[in-house]
Order: structure tokens, then sequence, then C-alpha cells
């Protein structure tokens, strides 16, 4: 079978395929390098404490795995649990944490509401004054929330499934899907074609266009997604902080760069080349929160495509091309799931069953109406 | 204090202001230094070579060179971290200290890193800590605290370091880089009639030929005078960090005097691209030990800051202007001991010593003592701006360097200078020349009919590919990545360019490439047996110079909204609360109190942020049709409606009341945090659906200061106040508008509705009278015991009356019938936005319902947010809570599974502490005044 | 109630001293100062909206991004009007403090026939301040993004634009030569645009001028 | 940031704007099914190319415009 995406999600669901269910005749085409797309370019933040209940079982299952990931791959991914904080500028907001917070404990995920004051403990530099322009009231606070480092995720799963005996297949481009009596049979590529009766679309922001191949429209659109990183400095900051309305999110890595993520840029484009309005913006953001870092200097900044649903959550799944199957839809929070995604992804390849754990997120839902609830909690992000 | 004892006799192009000496403080010491100087070169000047510590392995490092780039003198100045000290000029008493050295520079116990160096290759931690699994949280701990970098406080910051502005500037010809060639095209350009805007990351104009021989200081003397003359305005001490899409151009200027830093954001129309070329190491073993420098820091050294860099010197060439640092050197007194010409195939094998130079090894194990290394094997192009807009780095194996692959630039870029050839001063300026009149033609700053100026090709020389010897080294400085962790990537299948930078993180570090990432190509290319073009770069990518977070944020400022009453506020102790752009009261601190008196008297709120359009034309009854869930076609003047606005997919977006003001006029209110976004539903609906439809739409949000006079008493209140209109119940029943006079204010409009449950009136006042409207309401009403109230009593009212707030009774999701207004919605209209959704909800029955909910204890106020548990499985939540000072209890509103709607269900609130309490739903949604008896009177 | 008392408030606090002119509260601060700041708020600001080609255009004669100071009689005075093509389809009429009753009467009268005509008072929706002076493009270039110099904004050039991140309407109007701007935004944000001007002028030494009606 | 041509005011900074997308037709209400209403709802094109999309001018003369934007690029026609 062919995978079609060499981030997480596409070799991680190799990597469960072959290890799971034995299934090891699978070639991964990527078209540029392993981790080119969102997997390379992403904050690196994981969490669970999503709104609905079916979200937070499924990110739980997912940070459940990554804890145990380095001992399995024998590759240090190097998760680094932070705690991780959404703050609350306005009521509403403290609402939608309190919200979240009840939902997670009805799961049994660690979440907590808390005051100024504790966030003051948490995080030194942080303005917690009255007289902020936008007060901070309080924050969700779930200490199993933290970073991991990416590229080593994706090199991990790249190794474990190689050793396996899956192929990656990397400068390999799909360019084609071979489609016959609503079945697929085959695909073309770059450097070849393969003939397989499954195909895995894995590739998040590019995600339309190959299914588009298969004559599948899916109600995903592609945002770019900002990223920028500080020059090192001695670590001051260990949690993982986020502001829904300020739009900026912020952790410091081992290193000593303050990595900081943003909301989606303002239009639909497939454009990686970031934008001056972004660190504008960002910086603005980042020095309200914590005002005496304006002489921290900023190093690089990028970008990367997002694979937009209209309710915030994946689409996972058969589609109504027999053998096509999508695992897409992830938006601007998708690093965190790939371990729980290449599981249920490899599941329901090698099963043809749909897991339970997955079930809200099939295709049909848009035409049925049954959209997700995360909408309910769409400000906050990441 | 320190002696500067390696300072030169005058020099011809020195920038140092003899006539005005200094101090500053290094480390706690004091060291004399001249105005004009960096931190590097005063340093350097009292014999100074070791700057800092290396990221890894906490080697001493010295200068490189000498300029922005250079990785070896990265200090902190006061609260300012990783300042460039080869780059910022030295003030009276500035405080400079060496960056992440404990217990000091020269003896640091991090350097016992180096000793375990050989376990630190490439991709280390990966590889490591992952048994016993426990371990690597301790591990990374101990790891953080070798990060490298400054300091950075959590203190407020000085004033000089706090300020920062922008400024937005559209010049036909923006020019980046300001040596020979950016010179020379902003003159042109000038001359051709356009605005130019020049801009120089030094803090003087002229490139190279600052450090230049006697005819290159000539040949920078005639520029500066012509460029002087030409009208350009010329920004130094200033970066151009980005080159954006559509040609928005960001650079940071420093050096002010009101502002630390200004962003200064360039429109340009065409942009020329001159930034010179940066001069790249030599990778070979101890090529980072303090003493080995590049030529042009020597140069730059000698001749711009007078510093002596060395006592005696081995100098490897393969270049003019390596053999140029050779004459510097002799002149400057420094013994050159060995001229090594890679050009003729010899080559350096090593330097000796630790902590600085002592000599180097040759080809043939041949050593020479000396305390200087000088290499000048080639030139890296710094790309980023080109590469930004769109072209690709294109490798020529003759020339050893990059180049910009012109065909893929837009119109409104053009390189000049050394990224794009060599050759004499003269050709160097020629090409110039044609490029700044072809930018300001392009810029269309010239008459059409001038035909494109012809540029011509600048020459390019044939170097050496050189970029190492035939030993290992550092190949990225700041990241202390060495050509053996390289080939321990490649060997362990990170063998694209891409690939193994981010597993050896070589080029990541503050020099982003600028040094490093030819060589690092270079090496993976021959590991893998390719050639450089077939490996590809990694991508460079902006700031192009590091740019603080001050300057892009500029003076943190947001738009604020008050409404016109706030001083009243402000001056009666209202807690503010802040509501997107509005402050606003949310209480006078005694809620509870002034619930009490809307309840029992009356009560006065400030309600301005409400939203309010004037819509006007013969078609705005089919445009409320449209856009409410209910109907509309026959609102009689004089009458005012609630309605619900739903999306195209069912989903609650706002509610208001529109009262109709005449024939063809009518206003519509809308919730306050809706009222940008209804006014653009509105625009939309009519522009791009219904364009014929005769209806304008004026915002008067702000128009108008809203006050809402509620309770008992509140028609008695304004009786006092109203002189024309009929305030009785007969004359002006609920659910009606009046306009009229109040307070000797004309031109207010009056709407009978009442969110709190109680009889109550909201007066629209011109906004400039708000004010004395407002504090004639209160003194008239003194003896009926008149209060204001904030949002938080407002809050407790209308929950008291069961009245929804759109978006917190309902979410993303809720469609109309859960908002439970099926009384509202009129599915038998034939059209409303919608519609088509609503009717599938009405079929298949709402999943959940809004309920009102009392907990069976009276005391306990779940807070909202909590969550509804049956039979362990969330079957709600509670979205509206409150103690309710009228009842004596609590009261909710809450979202609830159909199944437990029903009036009198006993439901179960899991509390945040973590108990279950039974809770009942009511039989309404208000809990006071159901029939709404009151509102009516 | 007495009537007399009635004094309409500008958002933007007036500097000291503080004296009511023409029933508005404004500061009686002049200053000398080559950069200076007035607050306008009180000059009466009737918008007019209908086609954007068609009779009433017609016979407004001031195109979208144009202005065009006349003299009209209102009232039983001739007073100084300025016509403000501020939108397709769209015109702000300045006149002097209390005129927009008579202002109005004269623009609803202009309608032209078969034209959906509306006419709204926005004198107290809208606040309005002059910065003049020769560094005042200086001062705007701060926190505009629109192009200042002369061949895209010459005296009696108008736009809408984002103004230190408002809508914001811009009218070039020189005084005596001098660089003058009225910059006009949401009543409610004249205070925090105020502010800005007097922030970004600082290092150019604005100083508050008090508004003299009928100044217009 | 981009420049957005519009037709009444001239190109203008992107942040001016509002943006609306690919404009899908409103199926007939009356007669839509679920599919169709829903892919109006949902589905847009997401084409890497030149798209047509719709922009309202925020900050300017507030007027939707429909403007061409090369989606890969950011070069923007006027349609
Ligand atoms: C800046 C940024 C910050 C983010 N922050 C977080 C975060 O903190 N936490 C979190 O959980 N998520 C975050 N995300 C989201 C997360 O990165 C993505 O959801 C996730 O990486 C998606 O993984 P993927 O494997 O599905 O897709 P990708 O990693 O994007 O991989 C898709 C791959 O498909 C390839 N491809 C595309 N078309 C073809 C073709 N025709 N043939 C062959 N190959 C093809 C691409 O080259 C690409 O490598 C962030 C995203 C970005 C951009
Ligand atoms: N660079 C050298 O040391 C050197 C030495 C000898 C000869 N040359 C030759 O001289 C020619 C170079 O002349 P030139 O005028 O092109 O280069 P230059 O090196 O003389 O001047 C370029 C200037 O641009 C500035 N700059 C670079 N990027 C910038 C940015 N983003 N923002 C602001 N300023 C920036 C640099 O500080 C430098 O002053 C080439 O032909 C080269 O071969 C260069
Ligand atoms: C979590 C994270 C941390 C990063 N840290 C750095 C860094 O310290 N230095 C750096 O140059 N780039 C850093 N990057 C950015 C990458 O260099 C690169 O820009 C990004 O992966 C996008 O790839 P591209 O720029 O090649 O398109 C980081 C990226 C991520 C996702
Ligand atoms: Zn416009």
């Amino acid at each position: 079978m062919v995978i079609v995406g060499g981030g997480v999600h596409g070799l991680a669901t190799a990597y469960y395929l072959a290890r799971n269910h034995g299934i090891t005749n699978v070639a991964v085409l990527e078209k540029s390098y392993i981790g080119s797309g969102g997997s390379g370019r992403n904050t690196a933040i994981l969490r669970s404490n999503y709104l609905t209940p079916d979200g937070v079982r499924f990110y739980d299952r997912s940070l459940k795995l990554y804890e145990r990931l380095a001992a399995e791959l024998n590759y240090n991914v190097m998760f680094s649990r932070r705690g991780h904080l959404t703050l609350a500028h306005n009521d509403s907001s403290l609402r939608t944490m309190r919200w979240r917070a009840e939902v997670n404990k009805a799961s049994g995920v660690d979440s907590e509401v808390i005051g100024p004051a504790d966030i003051k403990k948490l995080v030194p530099f942080m303005d917690t004054s009255e007289r902020a322009r936008y007060p901070i009231l309080g924050a969700l606070y779930h200490p199993p929330g933290g970073i991991i480092r990416h590229d080593a995720v994706v090199w991990g799963y790249a190794r474990a499934a190689d050793a396996m005996g899956v192929h990656v297949h990397q400068d390999t481009e799909l360019t084609g899907i071979d489609v016959e009596q609503g079945r697929v049979t085959g695909v073309r590529t770059s450097r070849g074609s393969i003939a397989t009766r499954v195909v895995v679309n894995c590739t998040a922001g590019w995600s339309t266009l190959v299914a588009n191949l298969a004559g599948v429209r899916l109600p995903v659109q592609t945002f770019p997604l900002q990223a920028a990183v500080t020059e090192p400095v001695r670590p001051f900051l260990d949690t993982v902080v986020v502001s829904g309305t300020l739009h900026v999110y912020v952790s410091q890595t081992d290193r000593g760069e303050l990595v900081f993520g943003a909301s989606v840029d303002p239009f639909a484009s497939y454009s990686t080349r970031g934008t001056l309005e972004f660190v504008e913006g960002l910086a603005g953001h980042v020095l309200q929160l914590m005002p005496s870092l304006s002489t921290l200097r900023l190093l690089r900044q990028w970008a990367g495509l997002c694979d937009m649903t209209p309710d915030f959550a994946p689409i996972m799944g058969h589609t109504e091309v027999d053998g096509f199957l999508v695992d897409v839809g992830w938006g601007t929070y998708g690093f965190k799931a790939g371990p729980v995604a290449g599981e249920t992804m490899a599941e329901c390849v090698a099963t043809g069953r749909t897991p339970e754990l997955i079930s809200a997120f099939g295709l049909r839902r848009f035409a049925d109406g049954s959209l997700v609830g995360e909408k309910g909690a769409a400000a906050v992000g990441h | 204090m320190k002696r500067q004892t390696r300072r030169l006799d005058r020099q011809p192009g020195e920038v140092i202001d003899r006539g005005s000496p200094l101090e500053f403080g290094w480390n706690g010491r004091s060291y004399p230094a001249y105005a004009g100087d960096t931190i590097a070169s005063a340093l350097a000047a009292c014999g100074e070579r070791v700057f800092s510590r290396s990221f890894k392995y906490h080697r001493r490092r010295g200068l490189l060179t000498a300029s922005y780039t250079d990785p070896g003198c990265i200090v902190q100045v006061g609260d300012e971290p990783n300042v460039r000290g080869a780059h910022r000029l030295v003030t009276p008493g500035m405080d400079v200290r060496s960056q992440d050295t404990w217990p000091s520079l020269a003896f640091d116990v991090k350097a016992a890193n180096e000793l375990v160096g050989r376990f630190l290759p490439a991709g280390f931690y990966y590889k490591t800590f992952i048994r016993p699994r426990p371990l690597w949280p301790t591990y990374e701990r101990v790891l953080r605290r070798f990060s490298h970098g400054g300091v950075v406080s959590p203190d407020p910051l000085s004033p000089e370091l706090s300020s920062y502005d922008k400024r937005q500037v559209h010049p036909d010809v923006l020019v980046a880089g300001g040596g020979p060639a950016g010179m020379t095209a902003a003159v042109a350009a000038a001359r051709a009639g356009a605005r130019v805007m020049l801009v120089e990351e030094e803090h003087s104009l002229g490139g190279h030929l600052r450090w230049g021989d006697k005819a290159d200081l000539a040949a920078l003397h005639d520029l500066r005078s012509l460029l002087a003359a030409s009208g350009v305005e010329v920004l130094t001490n200033s970066v151009v960090f980005g080159r954006y899409d559509h040609n928005h151009v960001a650079i940071v200027q420093r050096g002010l005097p009101h502002v630390y830093e200004r962003l200064v954001k360039a429109r340009a129309k065409t942009l020329v691209v001159s930034p010179g070329l940066i001069e790249r190491p030599y990778v070979f073993a101890g090529n980072d030990v303090p003493g080995v420098m590049l030529s042009t820091a020597v140069r730059r050294l000698i001749n711009l800051y007078a510093v002596k860099p060395g006592d005696r010197a081995v100098v490897l060439t393969a270049n003019p202007q390596g053999d140029a640092a050779v004459v510097d050197l002799e002149r400057a007194g420094v013994e050159v001991a060995h001229v090594v010409d890679a050009r003729g195939g010899d080559d350096l094998v090593r330097v000796l010593g630790r902590g600085g130079v002592k000599g180097v090894e040759l080809v043939g194990g041949h050593r020479i003592e000396c305390d200087l290394v000088v290499t000048a094997v080639g030139w890296t192009a710094p790309l980023t701006l080109l590469t930004m807009a769109g072209t690709v780095a294109a490798y020529d194996s003759r020339a050893a360097r990059y180049f910009p692959g012109t065909a893929t630039l837009p119109d409104d870029v053009l390189p000049a200078g050394g990224v794009v050839g060599d050759g004499t001063l003269d050709e160097l300026v020629a090409h110039a020349d044609a490029v700044g009149r072809e930018a300001a033609r392009r810029a269309g700053s010239m008459s059409r009919r001038e035909p494109a100026a012809e540029i011509p090709a600048l020459p390019v020389d044939a170097h050496p590919e050189l970029f190492h010897g035939p030993t290992h080294g550092i190949v990225d400085f700041s990241e202390d990545v060495s050509s053996r962790d390289l080939l321990t990537a490649v060997e362990e299948g990170y063998s694209s360019a891409e690939l193994a930078k981010r597993y050896t993180t070589a080029t990541m570090g503050p020099t982003q490439g600028k040094l490093e990432s030819v060589n690092v190509v270079a090496i993976i290319a021959e590991a893998t047996g390719r050639t450089i073009s077939q490996t590809g770069t990694t991508t460079w990518r902006p700031p192009y110079a590091p740019v603080t977070l001050g300057a892009l944020a500029g003076r943190h400022r947001e738009p604020v909204r008050y409404s016109p009453m706030h001083p009243w506020h402000e001056r009666h102790g209202a807690a503010p609360l802040v509501a997107g752009a509005w402050i606003r009261p949310d209480h006078y601190g005694d809620p509870a109190g002034e619930v009490l008196a809307v309840r029992e008297r009356v009560g006065i709120i400030d309600v301005t942020p409400i939203g309010k359009l004037d819509l006007r034309g013969p078609d705005v009854p089919k445009l409320l049709n449209l856009l409410y869930v209910n109907r509309w076609s026959k609102l009689e003047v004089g009458r005012v409606r609630y309605g619900v606005m739903c999306a195209e997919d069912g989903v609650v977006l706002d509610d208001g009341v529109t009262g109709r003001l005449g024939d063809q006029h009518y206003l519509m209110s809308t919730t306050s945090s809706g009222a940008a976004s209804v006014w653009e539903w509105v625009e939309s609906w009519l522009q791009t659906e219904h364009p014929g439809w005769q209806v304008h739409v004026t915002p008067v949000t702000t128009s108008y200061a809203s006050i809402n006079v509620a309770g008992p008493r509140s028609r008695e209140l304004l009786g006092r106040v109203v002189a024309e209109i009929d305030l009785t119940p007969q004359a002006f029943p609920y659910m009606h508008v009046r306009t009229g006079r109040v307070a000797g204010v004309d031109g207010c409009v009056l709407w009978r509705i009442g969110f709190t449950g109680e009889l109550s009136f909201e007066l629209h006042v011109p906004a400039s009278y708000g004010l004395h409207v407002w504090e004639t309401l209160l003194d008239s009403g003194n003896d009926l015991g008149v209060r204001a109230f904030g949002i938080e009593a407002q809050r407790i009212l209308r929950l008291e009356k069961g009245h929804l707030i759109v978006g917190q009774d309902t979410d993303g999701l809720t469609q109309a019938f859960s908002a439970g207004l099926d009384g509202l919605i009129r599915l038998d209209k034939d059209d409303f936005v919608g519609r088509s959704e609503l009717v599938w909800q009405a079929e298949a029955a709402a999943e959940s319902r809004l309920v009102g909910l009392h907990p069976n204890d009276a005391s306990v106020v779940p807070e909202e947010g909590s969550q509804l548990i049956e039979a362990g499985v969330i079957c709600g939540r509670v979205t509206s809570s409150r103690w309710s000072p009228t009842l004596h209890r609590s009261i909710c509103l809450a979202q609830v599974a159909t199944e437990f709607a029903e009036p009198g269900t006993l439901v179960t609130v899991r509390l945040p502490d973590g108990r279950s309490v039974p809770a009942t739903v009511t039989e309404h949604l208000a809990s006071v005044d159901p029939e709404g008896a009151r509102l009516r009177g | 109630m007495a009537e007399t008392g009635v004094v309409a408030r500008s958002p933007i606090a007036p500097a000291a001293p503080e004296i009511i002119l023409a029933g508005w509260a404004v500061s009686a601060r002049r200053s000398g100062a080559a950069l200076t700041v007035t607050d306008c708020t009180p000059l009466t600001k009737v918008a007019i909206k209908a086609a954007p080609v068609g009779a009433t255009a017609e016979r407004l004669e001031v195109p979208f991004g144009r202005v065009s100071r006349q003299t009209w009689t209102l009232g039983d005075r001739d007073c100084s009007v300025m016509v403000v093509g501020s939108g397709p389809g769209e015109w702000l009429v300045l006149g002097p403090p209390g005129s927009q009753v008579s202002l109005i009467h004269q623009l609803s009268a202009l309608a032209g026939d078969g034209d959906l005509v509306a006419v709204v008072d926005l004198s107290h929706g809208r606040a309005l301040v002059r910065l003049t002076g020769s560094w005042a493009a200086e001062v705007l270039a701060k926190e505009t993004a629109m192009d200042l110099g002369d061949s895209v904004c010459p005296d009696g050039a108008a736009f809408r634009s984002a103004v230190a991140g408002l809508a914001a309407d811009v009218i070039r109007d020189d005084r005596d030569g001098t660089r003058s701007y009225l910059v006009g935004c949401e009543r409610s944000s004249g205070q925090y645009l105020f502010d800005s001007l007097l922030e970004s002028g600082a290092e150019f030494g604005i100083e508050v001028d008090g508004f003299v009606p009928p100044d217009i | 940031m981009i420049l957005i041509p519009c037709p009444w005011c001239g190109s203008r900074d992107a942040g001016e704007f509002a943006y609306g997308g690919e404009p899908t037709p409103r199926p007939d209400p009356r007669t839509a099914t679920r599919e169709q209403w829903r892919g109006y709802l949902y589905l847009r094109n997401n084409v890497a190319g030149w798209t047509t999309e719709r922009w309202y001018h925020r900050m300017g003369c507030r007027r939707y415009l429909t403007v061409q934007r090369n989606t890969v690029t950011n070069e923007v026609r006027q349609p």
C-alpha cells in the first residue's frame, strides 16, 4: 500500500502498520525530505486538554504513546513535560477554560483553572497586573502538556519503519491516482508508477490537491501558519504559555531560544515565505504578556501549511473511493496527534474497520451536518 | 585601568575620534576607548583576545570577522542580551559583560564539556538518555543549565531600552547596502528623479572601501560627495532585514535620539539589493582558537580602528583581499612570518594552542610560531533578501560562490555589486549606475519613453574552491558544529542539506548561515559524492539580521474605546471590564445592591457599546426578513421587535432589537461584541447577494450614548427629564419606540424594552450629551433611590429573567432550536439566512437545549462551565450561573441533552472541586417574573 | 431642566484651561508651536449616502478622494463648509458647530430625483482632530501606511485608511501653506487617537492648540 | 503585507481588508438538498494557483470586491 506524505502522520501510520499489523509492503512517498511539511515546522506543543470528550480521549491516548515513544523507538524524542498554560483575558475565555477543565477531569485528564497569583509563580516574567491592556484573569493549567523535539519524532518513526521493511521514498512526488470503478488501482509518481489498492492521504496542507487526484473533494482550506524563534537566552520560562486572545504562544527550548507561534494567516494560501505583519503582531503580543523581553532578538521566522476544516477537527478514515483513505484536517494542532493517528489509521487500513476512537472524525459528518464540537473552543488553538 | 597597548598611530581611514576618549566597563573592570570604537575594537586595542565561550564545548572565542556577524563577540550590555560586540559602539559608562561564563571568562567550569567533547557528536542527544526512561527529565534539567546566551530580567527595562516606534515610507527606489555599488545606484536613481532611500548596516557608508587603500578611500570620498548632493535619504546603523511580498521592505534603524530602535517599513517601488559579500571562514583544526581571523577582520581592525591584531602572523590567502591584508599587516608593524598561498596549492593543517594561537602546522608537519592566523579563502553571497524575492541561489564552481538566479527575480528587485559579480571599482560603479537608473525607470519616475537601461554584465573572477583543509574544524562557530559532525550526519542517513542542518544544528545559530552555509553544503556534497549544486542549500529566511521584539512591536498600543460617560464611571470607582476594545464599568463596588436597586427602585446602566445601525430605504423590511429568523414585514412605525440572526449553518450569530423610526427609517441594535461583524454581515448580503435592494446602512454605535433606565420607578424618573413624550403605558407600551428631547437634548431615541426583566427604557442620546443626560438622570432621581449599575448586575438581572447571551449560553455550534428560540423561528418564511439547516434541525429534533436550572441546595452556585454528568457520561453544562439577590438562591442556565430538558428533571452537576450536587430543570428559563408582568407594566 | 446647562463634550478631554464655546467644552490653550494638534470634534459632521454615480453625486460635485471648500448659507449666515468625497457614494460635510439642522435640511433638498439618499448626522459619532505643522506628515507616517507624498496625497485630497489601527478619514487641508491634516475616527476612540498623535509627535515638540469656533 | 487592488481606493495593505475567500453560489434554499447545502457551507476548491476571491475593504470604502490572487506567489490582479 501507498502512504502519501512523509510527515509524522504518514510515517507513524507506516510504522504502526508494520509493528501492530505486520504489514511492511508499504511505500511512503514524500515529495521533498521527511518532515519538510508541518511536521518539521511546528512549535511542538503536546497537550490533551481538549473541549469535547471525544477529543480529550483521542489526544490523551496520543500523549500516552508519546511518553513511551523514545523507549519504543530507541530514539530520544526529548519529550519535555513542562506544563501548559492557556491564559484567559476575559470572562468568556475564563468560562471556556472552566468548561475544558471540567471535561478534562471527567475524562481523567489533569487540568485546572488557576488564578493570576499562581500564574505569576509559574511564569515570573508575566505581567499579571490589572493595568495590562488585556489583563490576565486566570488560566487553564494542564501539567501533562509540554514540548518535544519534533524532528526527532519524524526521524525516529522513519528509522523504525525502515528497519521493519517499510520503504520511505524521499524526493518522490505523487502525481496521479488511478481509480477504476470507484476503486483505487495504482498511483503515479515523479519517479514511476506503483500498483496498489490502498492509498492513504497524509499530506496536510496539500491534502485537497492529492484528494482531487482521486476525485474526492475535502472540506479543507489551506492556510499558512507562521512561527519564529529568538536568539537563545538563559532559561527563564519553563511553562508553555498560550494566549488565545492575543493570538500567541511561546515556549523556551532546551537550547534557550523562545519558540513562538500564533494563529493562521488571515487568508488562505500555499505560501511559506512568512510575513512582516506576523512578526510585528507577534512581538507586540509577546511584549504585552512579558514586557521586559523588548531587547530579545528574533532570529528566524518561517511558515508551514495547515489544512483547516470547518469544525477544527480532523478527517480520518474511508472516503467514497474504495481504497482511498484520508488522515487530514490536522490544521494547527496535528503534531500532537501523530502517534494516535498513526495507530488508528493503521488499524483502519489493516482491518477495514473504523476504530471507535476516530468514529467522530469521518468525512461523512459534513454532509450529515454532525460537526465535532471543538469549534466551541475555536479561539484557543494549538 | 587598562591601557590601549595595541592601538596604532592614526590610520587614514580610521573611524575613531581620538578627541573623544571615554571609559566603559568590561566584566566589571574599567577600559579606555574612543568614540567610534566598537566594544570589540576597544577591547582588542587593550590587548583582550577572548570575548566569549562557545556554545557546546565552552571553548574560548575571540574575534573572527570583527563585524556584525562575528560569532565570537556576543556580549551582554546592561539588560540587553546577545549584543554584537563587534558592531555596537561603546558609550561612556557602558556596562559590558561576557555571557554565560561561570565563574569567569578565563576559568569556565563548563569547559569540562570540551573534555567530554568526543561524547557530544552530532545527534548525541537522540541516541542517549533513552534508558532508563525516567532519567531524561533529569538530564534535561542539567542540559538546560548549559544553554547559551545572555540573560533577560523580569524587571521593567530602563526607559531608553523600552522606547520604540515605527515609520512607513514609500520610496521609489530603496537601496539595501551602502557600499560603492549601493551608493552609486542610489545616486543614479535619484538623478533620474526617483525618491531614494539608502540603508547601510554599518555606522557609515562605503562598504569595503572604508578599510581599503588610498585609492579606495579617495573613491569613497568622491562617492560620499555625490551622494550628499543627490537628495537621497540615508539611514546608517540600519539594516534591511526582510523583503516581503509586494516589495514590502523591513528596516530596523538604530542610534536615534528619541527612540532606541525604529522599524521603518518601506513600500518600495523597486528594491536594489547591494549587500556586498561576506568573507567565508576556513575549516581546519583549531580554526576557532582566539587569534584566527578572516582577512577582512584584520583589515577592519587596522584600518578602521587602528588596532594591531597580533604581533606575528601567518596568512593563508587565495585572493587579492588576502594579499591586501598582508600589506596592511606589515604596514601596521605585524610581522608576517609566512604567507601560505592557496592559489599555489599550499594549505594550513592545524592551529596550535588552546586559549590563543601559539602557532600553525603546515602541510608536511612544518610548524611556525605566531599569535595570529589570517585566512582569505573566498566569499559567501548574502542572498536572504533576494531569495525572499523568489530567486534561486545558483552555485558557480569557477567563482566558488553562489549567485542569485536573476531569471527568477521579479521586476521590482535588482541586485547590484558583489552579489552579482566582481570587476574593478570602475566596472562595479558602471554596473551599479545602470542598475540605479533602471530601478528608477521601473519605479516609474522617469518619462515613459526612456528605454530600459542597458545593464552591463559584471565580470566574475575565478576563485579556487577552498572550503576545508586536511583536518576537521569548526563549521558553524555559533553552534559549535564541526565538519566531523556533518560527516556523522551523512553517515547516519541525514544526507540532504536540510536534514543534516536539523540533525547537527549547523546554520541554526545566530549567524544563520551567513558565515557557514557554503562550507556546510560543500562538506556534505563531498561526503555524499554529489556536487554542490546537486546538494542544494538550506533556506535563507528573514530576518537578515536579528531584530529585537521591541522594534518589531513598536510602541505597544491598541485601540481602546470609551463611552461618553466614562469620566463619571472613573470618578465613581467603577471596576473596569475589558470587553474587546471597550473599557466598561463592571460594577461600582456592590453588584448585589445594584441589582436590588433595579428590582426595587430604578437603576441606570451605560450600554453605549451596543451596536447600532441606521438603516434607510424601502427595502429594509426585506433585509430584516432575510437576516432575522423571525418575521419583519409588518413592523409598524413606532414599534421595536426582538430578533435573532443565524449563520447559514443555523448557528446563532447575534441578537438585538430593531425599531422602526420612520416610514423608511430603522434603527437596528446588535450585541456589543457583534457591532462590527453584524454591520459587515448586513453589507455582505446587500452588496453581494442583493445589490438591487435599496438600503443605506450607517453605523451609529458611537453616535449615541446608550443608557438603560430600568426598574419599577423608571417611568417616574424619566418623566422628570422628558417633556414632550407621553410615557404612560397606553401611549408608550412595551416594545415601542419614541423620539424626542431628553434632559434638554434633542434627537434622542427611546425604546421600551427590558433585558433586565423590569419596566425599562433604553435611551439613545446624541453622544456628546451622554454625560449630561446621565448626570441629570442621577440628580433628578435622587429621591427615587436611583443608582448606577454595571455589567455584573446586568448579567445577574438578565439571568434572573432567563434572557440568553449569544456566545455564552450558545456556542460555535448551537443552532437556533438548541438555544430555545422555537417561538421565534418562522420556518414558514420563504427564506432567511440559516433556514435550511433549521428546517432539518426541526425535523431531527435538537440534540441539546437551553434550560433553566436550580441547584437543589440553593446556596451552591456551580461555576459556569461545570459539567452535568449522568452515569459517568457528560450530558450538559452550566452556561450561566449566579447568586440571585432577588430570590436569595443560586440560579443557572444550562445546555443539556434533550432527554434531560424536561422541566422537573433531576440532574447532577459536578462542581470543579469534585463534588456532585443535584439540580432541577426549571419550568421556564426565567426565575423571576416568567410571565413578563413587570417589564410590560 | 434648565437647558442652558446643556454642554456638549468631545470624547477628547480638553487640555486645561477648559471653556465653553458654541455650546461645547473646549480647551482654551493656545500654542505657537511648529507642530500642533487640535480637537475639532465640535465641528458639525453630516454623512450623505447616495448612488456613486447619479443625480446626487452630480450635484455634490466632489469626487471620492477629494475635498472642496464651499460657502453655504446656513440659516441666515454664510458659512464655510467642507464637502469631502469620503467613499464611493458617500460624502461627509463639515460645517461650523451646531449647524446640523440646516446642513441636513440643505443636503436633503439636494437629493437627486430617483436616488435613494440617506443623510445622517454624525456630529456626535465621530471624533475629529487636526494636525498642523511641517512635521505633520512625519507624524502621520508613524500611524498610517498611506503614501502622504504630494503626488499621491496633495492638499485637498481625502482618504479612508487605517490610522493608529483605527479606520479613519484623513483630509489634507493645508493652512496658509503649512501642512495640515484632519483625522476623524469613531467617537469612542477619539481620546486614543489624540493620545497616539501626541505621542508620535513628541519628538517634534508637538503641542495642543485649543479649538476656536467656527474654525473649519 | 501584500497589497489588494481596490477598484475604489487603489492598492491598499491587505490588513485593511477582511478576507472573504472563494465565493460560492448560494443554492436555492427551497430546493437544495442537504448534500448541496453543505457543499455550499463547507466545500471550497482550495486551488494552488490563480483563484478568484472576495475581500471586504473594512478600513476603507467598505465595499466587497473581487480579486484574483495566485495562492502560491501571492500575485494579485483585477478580475
Ligand atoms: C507553524 C506551525 C506550528 C504548529 N504547532 C503545532 C503544535 O504546537 N502542536 C501540534 O500538535 N501541531 C502543531 N502544528 C500542526 C502540525 O504541524 C501538523 O498538523 C502536523 O505536522 C501534520 O502532520 P502531517 O504528517 O499530517 O503533515 P506534514 O508534516 O505537513 O506532511 C505532509 C507531507 O506531505 C508531503 N506531500 C504533499 N504533497 C505530496 C505529494 N503529492 N507527493 C508526495 N508527498 C507530498 C509534503 O511534502 C509533506 O512533507 C503546527 C503547524 C505549523 C505550521
Ligand atoms: N566585501 C569586501 O570585503 C570586498 C573587498 C574587496 C573587494 N570587494 C569587491 O567589491 C565589490 C563589493 O562592493 P559592494 O558595494 O557590492 O559591497 P560592499 O561590501 O562594499 O558594501 C556592501 C554594504 O552593504 C551593507 N549591507 C549588507 N547587507 C545589508 C542589509 N541587509 N542592510 C543594510 N546594509 C547591508 C554592508 O554593511 C556593506 O557596507 C565586489 O565586486 C567585491 O568583489 C569586496
Ligand atoms: C521547534 C522549532 C525550533 C526551531 N529552532 C530554530 C533555531 O534555533 N534556529 C534556527 O535557525 N531555526 C530554528 N527553527 C526553524 C528551522 O530552521 C526552519 O526554519 C523550519 O524548520 C522551517 O524550514 P525552512 O526554513 O527550511 O523552510 C526551529 C523550528 C522549530 C519547528
Ligand atoms: Zn476600497
